[in-house]
């Protein structure tokens, strides 16, 4: 699956987006943060604070108990500032 | 109806003209414009704005649609910018068309308490002391909340 | 600041682009164009809008400068048409301009409610039934008294 | 002075604007409503509620209680339909 960063989640990971494979046992959107942190020092700081980064999965706003089974597309981002 | 997400710049009168083309039983305009604003205290040089596209046309579709129903619109507008854009530069545009103005208000304000929080847009501003992400404001939490 | 009591027409996104030149501090820019509104079930041909100018010059001049102070504008303009007018066409546009979007709504909206009720037009329709006074309504009045 | 109407009190009266001179006893826009009434039918029919009758002096609003004296112009008409 493809994984979006935006914003300063972009800056601090200094990448906008990755493919990433992660095993069948991450099945919420909970579960992923925790195996990209896990996997990545960069990614450990940059989503140290979980509550504060909002997810969409296929461009559909999600909460993070939301199962990832059959997502394409999982972003990554912090609160919004539009308008 | 109609939303926009580009980079190019627009023209708030034009689109504003093409907006309020005759409509039967249209009684009332309300056209929003958001400028980037630069603090006298706290000049802003540029504002950089990132977007997630995608993401973006769904939920102000989903917006927009509500808003139709909830203050019986007759039509509706969403222009939104991303990229780098001046001090001055316009934006964002909102426009609601009704047969009273109550609704045109209600419409336009609505939906920019929406875009606030819930458009996928990221702002960062360079000014004299570097670049600084603008922080999510908890007013326009509140601000939205009032619809609901 | 501006009022303007004109029997000419105006180009709505024309005064728009006019009014909104580059201000420092200013981020938001609302506008309310009303139209000349023909209900679909009873259509009206033709509005004739009668005026008392100089009354309507102090009157709106007085209320523009109480909303400049009230809301924090940084600039704002009313334009009021009189005279024979077709359905469609613009009657009146009000502009504000303020740092932040809550001012420039809330002003434009007091400007408009104050417009319905304290500025000197009386409005006549023409439908297939014969001309028509139209009736002031307590609505109006309601919508004016929220901002006492 | 100078006596304005509008709307449809310029229509029942057939004339937007005459030049009076009321007696000294008129002293207030009550008064001279009063007074307009008494001399002319159609004025007596028009003005027959005077509480839905609103007035200006030279360009200024004012109540039913306000003196005229001074006044150049006054001007009578209905409730407003701006905007």
């Amino acid at each position: 699956m493809k994984i979006l960063y935006f914003a300063w989640l972009r800056e601090r990971l200094d990448r906008g987006e990755e493919i990433v494979d992660p095993p069948a046992s991450v099945r919420s959107v909970s579960d992923l943060i925790a195996w990209l942190r896990a996997r990545d020092p960069a990614a450990e700081l940059a989503m140290a604070k979980p509550e504060i980064i909002k997810a969409a999965i296929d461009a559909r706003i999600v909460s993070h108990d939301t199962p990832i089974a059959g997502a394409r597309v999982i972003a990554f981002f912090p609160p919004m500032t539009g308008g | 109806m109609g939303v926009r997400i580009q980079e190019a710049a627009f023209d708030p009168g034009a689109e504003l003209n093409a907006f309020s083309e005759l409509s039967e039983g249209a009684g009332a305009v309300v056209t929003f414009t958001g400028l980037v604003r630069s603090d006298p205290g706290d000049p802003v040089s540029a504002l950089m704005l990132e977007c997630y596209p995608e993401l973006a046309l769904n939920q102000i579709g989903a917006i927009v649609a509500e808003a139709r129903v909830r203050f019986g619109l007759l039509d509706e507008t969403v222009i939104h910018r991303y990229g780098t854009l001046q001090p001055g530069e316009p934006i964002v545009q909102v426009m609601t068309l009704a047969p009273h103005r109550e609704a045109a208000f209600a419409g336009a304000e609505f939906l920019m308490d929406y875009l606030k929080t819930d458009a996928p847009f990221w702002k960062k501003e360079a000014t004299a002391q570097g670049k600084r992400w603008v922080e999510h404001r908890d007013a326009d939490d509140k601000a939205k909340d009032r619809w609901r």
